[in-house]
């Protein structure tokens, strides 16, 4: 069994939730948690290495119905992926781009991330990514209820019945044992179901009068903050990976103007031009207004050269981008819900739009003044795997690496970038900051992404010096989840059970009742086996509310 | 290179109005999937009901399913792939060669008329059964009827899935996806799981003698597979869970009788649209689950010396 | 070399003799094992005898001659090299593995025997011969390269988008594959003269008759052509 | 030209004398073409056509000629051949020339196809790459043992041609001169010189049957613009106005050049054995050959290099 | 569940019979058996009617002669942990923790696991 008691001394924390940055610290754990001082237990020396809070992924796609819709599509991507040997007390698995259960356990721990946000989870589906969950080891996790598509809730915000809606979204959560609530694709997802999308944000939604995706996303924003939800709305804005769709973007943070939001994938949202051969990167633009947002968070969405497989909620996107790459798509929509498309992808350093795209990303998180406001993601798979965040790392902290990655880049792409012209490096407390504090804080986690006293013992252990490929993150000396020294060395090396985040927002009592009906005519389940039960969701925490 | 264009059963309740049953008899072998799911519900984009809808059945035999549809396609026997591929020629307006369209029991002008269809209708949906899917060139024919519902998202809404059979054979497609990476035939004799249809499939694997011990649950092989494979797993050390003594269960050294699943065993079942599903049993067994026992033997596994895989770094094996 | 999930040493299962060397010779029964000569570069192997499945998988260069059968997947994914079977192969011969985007993409296959399904699954380039001929799916989905069938069952090119398939005797054709013209393709005589030093004769002499030249899959729609021998008379 | 004071009378060959002088050739590029067909006569026929007009890179850019007859089993398709040289001073012109030339005359003659001859050759130019948007995206490739190959639909059927012909230094202009007593002789000499050096393989004689009446000198002595002009020196007509500054003796009454290109030295050094040695007949007064100084071109082929040790009977 | 005379009755039961799941099952069930399975199809019907909670088959056979429970688990431990290449196969009658537990045990047992899908 674990030890109750730990010490870490030695080490430089890194801690910019309480203003530590580099400082020598003893760190001391006991029962799970960071205390002011233990006595006795086990004591790592951490003398000549650094000490972060461990990592927290606010926008991943890890588990659900979509992702194991993908995993199905590239069975030749796991032929070629990291392996997980059975042993004794530690499960099999596979990396690559869509890691299996237990493997997505070992790989985000393994580089020192302890509490991931599955970004996308239908109601209808929600039964099944808990079930995935349960097999993700080590990690803590939480889910985001998709919303900005469901039928139930359009109705209502296209009849003005706000308060309805918030009921309805409040039930609706805790039917699915969700932590928050995501709008993807506001409206265009349910035009897909025939075929069509939404985009312009202030015209009609395609079989609908008066409800707009402008409404759709002020109206979810409203309830979410009406409810107290820890996170704000949790946005994929509309014309996601379009040439021009930066005006989209700029008038969705005109639309939230004066609350709460975090909009997810910046760099898919930031690009001019008009067409594919035009496409260049508006991040400056998109920055600039980010910037005089303070109500707002995001995350990059940056996109790593390599393989990868697309995977959203964005029908329409992904229809799209199947007929540009002519390989393997796969759709699945959700009845009254939602919908996905899953498209494996390449991204080239040769390909203009490419290059362009991995480019935006960077600049992004260049360029927003606020590191507590802009987080570190890929969009799991989406814009490249997770474990590859320690790449982006060093692009961050690196401005001379940056500009030799350049000059790989399709020589057109520099024109349409500003990546060349920005110097700024980031610091390990600006580190610190997108990988672990900002998120936490994003997601209300108040105690994660930082090593104060009560703070859960997540820490991440490195070694001081960077490796070969000069990347100080790919290896953790130590990861501690929990107390716990679950990871030394790279290698596994205790399989814990991870805790579920979830909210229990009230509902009128009545909400049932109002939605029985309705769902009796829309869905082919029955109204009672649609809530999930708490017993099914391993690890439940159910976090207060504002 | 193809797709798998899918939705939940709902959304064909509510929005399709053009349906196709290729290969299946749903009538008898899924009862309830014409009244509760495709043909006959209203639906909310659809609220005329089966009136609402046209049904195509398209089978080499006149099953009862086909008094339900509005058009019965008959072909002869394994001409489904022919007929499936001109259908994807034919909807992106490609000749074909009208003589050997013939060979297939519909003519051109049937086909022909089948896609403009397709075309005019709002949302298409497609199922189809084991008679496609078990038929020569198996699973060539499923993939063509999911890359021809694929393909027809370029003129309108378009979605395919397979009217899966037994019980929670969709929950071990999911939860081998998510646990191994891989939705069936998953070798995990090196540690990590390896999976290439056709070696690691039962049924070859059995044939070809490879397996020196098996354990079988939710099934009963020895009533269903080939005589081979039946008489390899008699001369094997085979281990069966099941609620009754059942054809495998005699051939077998070990049977251990297990609760019903859903009747009074509890847990979770996938619908063919990947729908997860609480199970409420109603009644007590005096048996244990299946569950329990795979645990209890696991166990005992875990008493015995442990087999610990080594990372291969040697090249050339026998698997 | 591995039984099952366990290792096991290769003298439990042969008499191993000899120097490190570039040259194999693998005598016996191995038609169980599996994966002789994977992701070989260059050398020679020559089994005595029967192989088991994945053999010459992966192969980049060398050569490897089998004198029995061979089981499935001769040939795999592999991107140069020889592979010559003097008697029988099973299905999959220089196919993708499942999810792969593309099969073999170069070197030489020939199979003086017959074959199973799906030969040349997604191939690229190269050369199959399979002089006994192959049951379903020839070529399925194949994107480059040449397959030379002494006979074919059904659906022969099915899916192609480009490649050539040559089969030496009539065999039935999809719908999808139209009708072209009777001609002596004189790209063959290539392909003759290489396949002539493997001991595998292609018809080239027009005095003897001609192909027929059919373009497909229209399902596709692809560019491959199925060329189809016509004795003259 | 300035031979006759370096002639040396000691060297004879057959009875013929061999002037102590050499023929001075360029380093040029070349490639082989080998063009095959149902018959041999569609081959030659094409061939015949590709080589036309390509005497001189003064003229014409290009140098060429038809090196030999290749037997069915030798090419590449089993069918007939001929194998075509051409030469150009680089290799980008050698490209340009032969997918004009290709295009318009193997191209359009039925039943060939146009192989690389040079499969060894380091350096590569794309012919069939080219001439490949003649197919207007009709066209397709196979690719054989890393060579690829282009199939052009035609109205006949298919044509077939290489992507990539190889190219290697070559050498051009290498040459011999029969001065003989009258146009009989030195044409009857030519003429078996012609078929003697034809049997070797890696050069062709560009010129039309293999033989130049026309040698020709830098420049001009009266017209400015003049590249070349007539080499007055070797003009039997002039022996009286030029007196001492001809090169000719007086029983020399015409004369004939044979121009050798070849791939290296060591063929032309064969051709012009075996043509020097053909050309010793009656009515042959010397055997000579042209250069200028040594300083324009860097190759040498001294005569005397080029004679049996011991003349033969 | 709600208990009516001595009957229970279920709502929302779900039938595994075929891939359709159907989840609007009403069961009436004496302590025994299923004595009626409203919204049934007719081979939902015979699913739930033929299947009792009687005692009708030995706890476990080893074989073929009666084991108890322990005996068989214990003797299907021995024989998979010897095994070179086991097979784990079915999980088609079966729920999805029970298919969560099999894949576990191939894994122990270094095993091949397999569902009727490879058919």
């Amino acid at each position: 069994m674990s030890p109750t008691t730990l010490r870490v001394t030695g080490g430089r924390v890194y801690d910019p939730a309480n203003g530590v940055d580099g400082a020598v610290r003893d760190i001391a754990i006991r029962d799970g948690k960071i205390v002011d001082s233990v006595d006795g237990g086990r004591t790592i020396d951490a003398s000549g290495m650094v000490i972060f809070p461990g990592g927290v992924d606010v926008h991943s796609h890890v588990a659900g119905a979509a992702l194991n819709f993908a995993r199905g599509l590239t069975p030749e991507n796991y032929r070629a992926a990291r392996r997980f040997l059975h042993a004794p007390g530690r499960r099999q698995g596979l990396g690559g781009i869509t890691p299996t259960t237990f493997a997505t356990g070992y790989l985000y721990a393994g580089m020192g991330w302890t509490t991931v946000n599955e970004a996308a989870m239908p109601v209808l589906t929600a039964r099944h990514t808990h079930e995935e969950l349960h097999e993700v080891p080590i990690i803590d996790k939480s889910t985001l209820v998709l919303m900005a598509n469901n039928e139930f809730v359009l109705d209502l915000l296209e009849a003005g019945e706000t308060e309805r809606a918030r009921h309805v979204v409040a039930w609706l959560i805790w039917a699915a044992k969700a932590y928050g609530v995501k709008a993807v694709n506001p409206g265009g997802v349910n035009a897909w179901k025939w075929g069509r999308n939404a985009r312009v944000l202030h015209e009609p939604v395609y079989g609908y009068e008066t409800l707009t995706p402008a409404t759709i996303i002020e109206g979810l924003a409203a309830i979410v903050d009406d409810l107290g939800l820890p996170h704000p709305v949790h946005l994929h804005c509309n014309n996601l990976g379009i040439p021009g769709n930066v005006e989209t973007t700029i008038e969705t943070m005109k639309i939230l103007e004066g609350r709460r939001a975090h909009l997810a994938h910046l760099q898919f949202h930031a690009y001019g031009g008009d067409d594919w051969g035009t496409m260049r990167s508006a991040a400056v633009e998109v920055a600039e207004a980010f910037n005089a947002n303070p109500n707002l968070t995001t995350d990059a969405g940056a996109v790593l050269f390599g393989d990868s497989v697309t995977l959203t909620a964005d029908g329409p996107w992904q229809h799209l981008l199947y007929q540009l790459t002519g390989r393997k798509w796969a759709n699945l929509d959700v009845e009254n819900e939602t919908g996905c498309g899953i498209v494996p992808y390449v991204y080239k350093d040769r390909s203009l739009v490419n290059a362009v795209q991995w480019a935006t990303g960077l600049e992004l998180m260049l360029l927003i003044d606020d590191p507590w406001r802009v987080h570190l993601t890929t969009d799991h798979p989406n814009g490249g795997c997770f474990w590859r965040y320690p790449e982006i790392i060093r692009l961050l902290m690196d401005a001379e690496f940056r500009k030799e990655q350049l000059r790989q880049i399709a020589p057109k792409a520099r024109e349409r970038i500003v990546l060349g012209d920005l110097d700024r490096e980031y610091t390990l407390s600006d580190i610190a900051v997108v990988t672990a504090a900002g998120p936490a804080r994003a997601l209300g986690l108040t105690e994660k992404g930082h090593l104060g006293v009560g703070a859960d013992a997540d820490v991440t252990i490195y070694p001081g010096t960077p490796d070969g490929d000069g990347i100080l993150f790919s290896y953790p000396r130590y990861v501690l989840k929990g107390g716990e020294v679950v990871v030394e060395e790279g290698d596994v090396r205790a399989v814990t059970e991870g805790k579920e985040f979830i909210v229990h927002p009230p509902s009128d009592e009545g909400t049932a009742e109002y939605l029985r009906p309705l769902f009796e005519k829309a869905y082919t389940m029955s109204f009672a086996n649609y809530p999930v039960e708490i017993e099914r969701v391993k690890g439940a925490d159910v976090r207060p509310l504002h | 290179m193809g797709g798998k264009v899918s939705c939940t059963l709902g959304e064909v309740t509510n929005r399709a109005d053009f349906i196709i049953f290729w290969g299946g008899n749903p009538a008898e072998c899924h009862p309830r999937h014409f009244t509760k799911y495709s043909l006959t519900p209203k639906g909310r984009f659809v609220p005329d009901g089966r009136k609402g809808r046209t049904a195509v059945l398209v089978d080499i035999r006149e099953t009862p399913s086909a008094k339900a549809a509005d058009i019965f396609l008959q072909l002869r026997p394994s001409k489904d792939f022919e007929v499936l591929t001109t259908l994807r020629a034919l909807i992106k307006d490609q000749r074909v060669d009208p003589a050997a369209v013939a060979e297939t029991g519909l003519t051109l002008e049937q086909l022909q008329d089948l896609v403009d269809r397709m075309k005019k209708a709002r949302f298409g949906a497609m199922f189809f059964g084991m008679g496609l899917s078990m038929t020569r060139g198996k699973h060539m024919n499923s993939g063509a009827l999911l890359n021809l519902a694929a393909e027809m998202n370029a003129f309108t809404k378009f979605v395919c899935m397979p009217m899966r059979g037994h019980g929670n054979v969709t929950g071990a497609d999911v939860v081998l996806r998510y646990t191994t990476g891989y939705p069936f035939g998953v070798n995990l004799s090196r540690g990590y799981p390896r999976y290439n249809p056709g070696e690691f499939s039962t049924v070859d694997l059995l044939v070809r003698g490879d397996n020196d011990a098996a354990f079988i649950l939710g099934a009963d092989p020895g009533a269903t597979m080939p005589q081979p494979a039946i008489e390899h797993l008699a001369s094997i050390p085979t281990i069966v869970l099941d609620p009754k003594v059942t054809h495998t269960s005699r051939l077998s050294r070990v049977h251990i009788t297990t609760a019903v699943t859903g009747v009074s065993a509890p847990g979770t079942a996938y619908r063919m649209d990947e729908i997860p599903l609480p199970l409420a049993p109603a009644l007590r067994s005096p048996y244990p689950t299946d569950e329990e026992v795979v645990r209890r033997i696991r166990r005992a596994v875990a008493r015995r010396p442990a087999w610990q895989p080594v990372d291969e770094n040697v090249r050339s094996a026998i698997a | 070399m591995w039984l099952g999930k366990n290792r096991r040493r290769l003298d439990e299962f042969f008499d191993v003799e000899g120097e490190k060397s570039e040259e194999l010779r693998i005598v016996g029964d191995a038609g169980r094992v599996k994966w002789i000569g994977r992701d070989m570069t260059r050398g020679r192997i020559a089994v005595e005898g029967h192989a088991g499945m994945h053999l010459g998988s992966r192969m980049a260069g060398g050569a490897i001659e089998v004198s029995g059968d061979v089981s499935d997947w001769l040939g795999a994914e592999m991107s140069g090299g020889a592979i010559h079977v003097r008697g029988n192969a099973g299905g999959q011969v220089g196919a993708a593995y499942r999810g792969s985007l593309a099969g073999m993409r170069d070197g030489t296959i020939v199979i003086d025997g017959r074959a199973g399904l799906e030969v040349g699954q997604r191939m690229k380039r190269g050369t199959i011969v399979v002089s006994g001929g192959v049951r379903d799916f020839a070529g399925l989905e194949m994107r480059g390269g040449t397959i030379v069938l002494g006979a074919a069952e059904l659906r022969t090119g099915a899916w192609m988008l480009r490649g050539t398939i040559v089969v030496l005797q009539s065999i039935p054709i999809l719908p999808t594959f139209a009708y072209a013209s009777t001609y002596s393709p004189t790209f063959l005589g290539l392909y003759a003269q290489r396949l002539k030093r493997l001991g595998v004769e292609i018809p080239v002499d027009e005095h003897a008759g001609a192909y027929r030249r059919y373009t497909g899959d229209a399902a596709i729609p692809g560019k491959g052509e199925l060329l189809v021998w016509e004795p003259r008379g | 030209m300035d031979t006759k004071e370096q002639a040396s009378p000691l060297i004879e060959h057959k009875g013929v004398r061999i002037e102590d002088t050499f023929a001075e050739a360029f380093g040029m590029r070349g490639a082989r073409v080998v063009i095959t067909a149902r018959s041999p006569e569609w081959a030659r026929t094409a061939a015949q056509s590709l080589t036309g007009f390509a005497t001189s890179v003064i003229g014409c850019k290009l140098e060429a000629g038809i090196e030999a007859d290749w037997p069915a089993r030798e090419t590449p398709d089993g069918r007939p051949g001929v194998s075509v040289l051409v030469f150009a001073f680089d290799a980008d012109g050698l490209a340009k020339r032969l997918i004009e030339r290709i295009g318009q005359t193997v191209l359009t003659c039925p039943t060939t196809a146009c192989f690389d001859g040079l499969p060894d050759a380091e350096d590569r130019v794309n012919v069939g790459g080219m001439l490949r948007h003649f197919g207007d995206r009709f066209q397709s490739s196979k690719f054989l043992d890393g060579k690829r190959y282009w199939r052009i639909p035609v109205m006949e059927g298919e044509f077939l041609i290489e992507e990539s012909f190889g190219v290697r230094k070559a050498i051009g202009g290498g040459n011999m001169l029969i001065l003989a007593r009258d146009a009989d002789a030195a044409l009857e000499a030519a003429e078996a010189a012609v078929r003697a050096m034809r049997g070797v393989r890696g050069i062709v004689l560009p010129f039309p049957g293999g033989v130049v009446r026309s040698g020709s000198k830098v420049g001009a002595r009266h017209y400015k613009k003049m590249i070349a002009s007539t080499n007055d020196a070797y003009c039997p007509t002039l022996k009286g106005r030029l007196g001492p500054e001809s090169a000719l003796s007086e029983e020399v009454n015409s004369v004939l050049e044979i121009v050798v290109d070849g791939l290296d030295r060591a063929a032309i050094e064969a051709a012009l054995r075996a043509g020097v040695d053909a050309a010793c007949r009656a009515g042959v007064v010397a055997i000579s050959a042209g250069n200028y100084g040594g300083k324009l071109g860097k190759h040498h082929f001294h005569l005397r290099e080029l004679v049996p040790a011991k003349p033969e009977a | 569940m709600s208990q009516t005379s001595n009957l229970t009755v279920v709502e929302n039961a779900t039938c595994t019979f075929c891939g359709c799941v159907c989840d609007d099952i009403e069961l009436h069930a004496d302590g025994e058996r299923i004595v009626q399975a409203k919204m049934a199809c007719s081979l939902g019907k015979s699913w739930f009617l033929n299947h009792t909670a009687e005692r009708l088959y030995p706890d476990a056979l080893i074989d073929g002669r009666e084991a108890t429970l322990d005996d068989a688990v214990e003797a299907a431990a021995e024989y998979l942990h010897a095994a070179n290449m086991p097979l784990v196969y079915g999980l088609s009658n079966t729920t999805c923790e029970a298919q969560r537990e099999a894949v576990a045990l191939a894994e122990s047992i270094g095993g091949v696991v397999d569902s009727h899908t490879s058919l």
